[in-house]
């Protein structure tokens, strides 16, 4: 295992301080908890808290900030947070107007977001929250926990955040956040899988011709192991999945996110771009947003997920919005 | 009910167990799932430890929910509700009816609550329903835990990380059921099942 | 070579037309040309072009943009760009106030870059130009093509694109980059060689259990092949070349950049970057700007190289200088 | 001096040797350089090839001229410049002289001035420069230009990427003398050093 690292059962807690060495003009940890905070949140918005395993970076701390999270909530690696972080992170990001959980779908994050809503709520702060379910490459039936949360969420991060320092209220966001998650759909491909730093090895193994098409963010697995496809076939394999998830119609418009998973070179990330674009313009659809770069990792996975977000009303301007956070 | 004392030896044991199986859980995580059932599990019992020693409990109830507390704030994953309900909700009980299988009864009502596992969908649901049955029918046996446990074996997982595998879920054991299998051996090793 | 691309002879094509596909509102492709420019350059300031061979990604084109460089010429992969490529960079970025040319030392960069500008110049425009070469890795001797130019580059883009900005003439300009070169430092460290497309292997191979400090970013040999080391040890050995290297004084400040060399996770990075807090906070010198992220990478690299930049004047006002560009 | 013809004769061998040899050069600069002199001087060569079959030059200079604008165009790195250079300064003192010995002096010249090495330091220089002394002395031989070719590899490099490996760029020929050794090695055998 080649990790610039210390212990392995150390990493967590040595990241956020590192993360808050650098960053520090513009966050802060709470003391003797793994929340990153935003200094000098406004008063009277809605805050907004999301957060997970850790192993995602930059989600979620780079995403704190004015204009996107008031905190995030780091859990060990790959492990979801426990409820009295979740509930430091809330009482740290609460500006008087409510907070808002964006919660990626895994068993885990669920019920301890849950949990810490209850201990907020106990303590008389109005909490709200949604659940991001954007991996298409899960079947969403009862014999699943249903769709995972992977890349998609940082759109939903992205938009909830402009509307909230827009003012929305809580009820409002809410709203809103419904009605994202029903039109963001994300599908990805591995190279390889992430070795966590306590385990030591890879997730999984893939021969050195071999890749996996809807393998999730903590190696999961996908929908189809098959041998090393050019880019161009990739994205033909990616688009296809996502326009029959979306049964694209004419004159619809969407945001295209393209989603490094950790150790794919940014070269290789805008050669697929390229060949996404080549697929997507045979399509009747318009494609006002893009963005490409390592925004949901998976450590060291070497792999990319394309996230399509079917665009409503003013979202194009709340991706636009401005923001002041770590990596944008 | 249990003493505060009984509960402790109880909690130590599934302690010794847990840390001695670590590997084992994480490998069978592995498999099935995301590889950190064991480390959470021994996070979370590293920091049980630790808050049963500095306390000077009562009562059993107040052992259980000291417990709760440390297993709910370090484990996380989805082991960790489970776990800090199951307990939590004993510890309630507890201080209710002096009858453990209603005890154990009420921590199973709790983790379904919380995780909406039904029996049969390869959780520790599937080692939690038996082992309430088996108690309320006074014979709850080592035995008849593992055969619970093993019996996970063959099912397919349709909660929890396992189901993304759908049917290349069947053929390993699910890893809470093993953990919280120890927490019932634990019990009756430590000759708490009918006192 | 588990890589997302097509023919390895079209990387930097295809990487070009996808870069502009998702950034086409900020930036140009120069048509016929591997020329990112800005679009809508500000008349009568000077402009910044800078640019080397490709796998470096987010450098250059990342950089384009307002405030930074207003055009970046792309060469083959590891393969300093053309003369011609390079004056159409030139001319594409000429706003009127002439043209500064930011030039990694390597020789071939220096060479063709010295070409173009002699075709400029006998197009009449203004050409004036600095070359850097920060990697205290290699001794700055006879014997060698000099120190290379590594990840310090980025600060000098950014400082010399908040000058000009600014307003800076081009004499200022080169004054201030002459400064700029000889306080920039960088020294790296390699897990693993970057692979290069059509080369189709790594460039060095390192055993499973060895690492290499000073590795550049072509894979050019280093000064150290060791054992992997703990991130705390591999911040107390970049810190040690750095301290020796400027010979800390009480009371300086300095600018700090982690820099990941393209399969590093962020999260590594960061543990590092606490590790050189740890190193620095004994010294009596003070960091008041500090980045960290993937800027100056090597494909798929798997290490880190640590840059300081000794502060003088409004240097750290300059690097907070707001740009719009794809990566900062 | 040379004609139109000669000149492009003069090219293709060279090119032909230079496309046969791709992997040869790469490999080489692998060893001491970052492996790419062979892909980048196919790159040029192929370039070359279409310049020159598109163009109907007067003469040996018009082919050399457009030759170098081809190469200076698609080789890059330190070799793009270095021969674009060299062919492009031939090219200008064949219109000048009639002696071929000074036509390539012009060349290295203008490398030198370019690259700024002298002999010894393991560049093409070091064959450049004794194929210019045969030359002018007369007797230019396969055997002499392979003989500076292989000089290099006892050479410390101490200019282009070769010099950060010091005392370890001992031992192994520098790709770009091999490549240059092409060009004269071309030169001879196509007859045309004493024309
Ligand atoms: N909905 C659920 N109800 C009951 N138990 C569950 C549920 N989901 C998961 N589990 C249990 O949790 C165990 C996994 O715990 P752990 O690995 O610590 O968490 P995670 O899956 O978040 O990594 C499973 O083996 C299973 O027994
Ligand atoms: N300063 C110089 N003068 C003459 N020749 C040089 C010089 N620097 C490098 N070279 C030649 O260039 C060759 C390397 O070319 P190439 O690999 O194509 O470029 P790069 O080093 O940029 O990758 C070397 O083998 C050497 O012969
Ligand atoms: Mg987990
Ligand atoms: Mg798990
Ligand atoms: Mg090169
Ligand atoms: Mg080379």
């Amino acid at each position: 295992m080649k990790k610039i690292i210390n212990e392995p059962s150390n990493v967590v807690d040595e990241m956020l301080d590192g993360f808050v060495y650098a960053n520090g003009d513009r966050v802060k940890r709470i003391e003797d908890t793994t929340v990153i905070a935003q200094k000098d949140i406004q008063l009277n918005k809605v805050a907004l808290v999301s957060g997970g395993g850790s192993g995602h970076e930059p989600a979620h701390a780079g995403f704190v900030g004015q204009g996107m999270l008031q905190a995030a909530v780091s859990g060990e690696v790959f492990t979801s947070p426990t409820p009295d972080q979740v509930f430091e992170g809330i009482k740290a990001a609460d500006a008087g107007a409510g907070v808002f959980l964006i919660i990626k779908n895994y068993t885990g994050d669920v019920m301890n977001f849950d949990m810490a809503k209850e201990l907020a709520e106990a303590e008389g702060i109005n909490v709200d929250y949604v659940i991001v379910d954007d991996d298409i490459a899960v079947e969403d039936s009862t014999h699943t926990a249903g769709k995972r949360g992977v890349a998609g969420t940082v759109f939903v991060h992205k938009i909830l955040g402009a509307a909230a320092d827009r003012g929305y209220s809580l009820h409002d966001l809410k709203q809103l956040a419904d009605r994202l998650v029903l039109n963001v759909k994300s599908v990805g491909v591995a190279m390889t899988a992430a070795t966590v730093p306590e385990v030591g090895k890879p997730g999984f193994t893939l021969a050195d011709d071999e890749m996996e098409y809807g393998v999730g963010i903590h190696s999961e697995p996908g929908y189809k192991r098959t041998a090393i496809k050019s880019a161009e076939e990739i994205a033909a394999e990616l688009t296809a999945q996502l326009k029959k998830a979306f049964d694209f119609q004419t004159g619809q418009e969407y945001a295209l996110l393209i989603n490094g998973l950790g150790a794919t070179p940014l070269m290789e990330q805008y050669i697929l771009a390229n060949d996404v674009n080549k697929q997507l313009s045979n399509e009747a659809i318009a494609i006002p947003y893009k963005k490409v770069g390592n925004w949901m990792t998976s450590l060291d996975m070497n792999g990319v997920s394309l996230t399509m977000l079917k665009l409503e009303d003013d979202w194009v301007e709340l991706l636009n919005h401005p923001v002041s956070v770590t990596d944008w | 009910m249990l003493t505060a004392e009984q509960t402790n030896r109880w909690l130590e044991r599934f302690a010794e167990k847990i840390e001695a199986n670590k590997d084992y859980l994480s490998e069978l995580d592995g498999i099935i799932g995301d590889g950190d059932h064991g480390n959470n599990m021994a996070r979370g019992i590293e920091e049980m430890r630790k808050k049963l020693q500095a306390a000077d409990p009562a009562s059993g109830s107040e052992v259980l929910k000291n417990a709760s507390a440390a297993l709910l704030s370090k484990i996380g994953g989805a082991a960790g509700p489970l776990y800090g309900t199951a307990l939590l909700e004993m510890s309630k009980q507890m201080t209710e009816a002096d009858d453990l299988s209603a005890v154990v009864k009420a921590g199973l009502d709790g983790v379904q609550k919380r995780g909406k596992a039904e029996e049969g969908e390869k959780t520790m649901i599937d080692v939690f329903a038996p082992v309430y049955r088996e108690l309320e029918s006074g014979n709850l046996t080592v035995e008849a835990v593992e055969a619970a446990v093993e019996s996970t074996r063959e099912l397919k997982a349709t909660k929890g990380r396992a189901s993304y595998l759908g049917e290349r879920s069947i053929g390993e054991l699910d890893p809470g059921a093993v953990s919280i299998g120890y927490l019932f051996i634990s019990l009756i090793e430590e000759g708490l099942t009918d006192v």
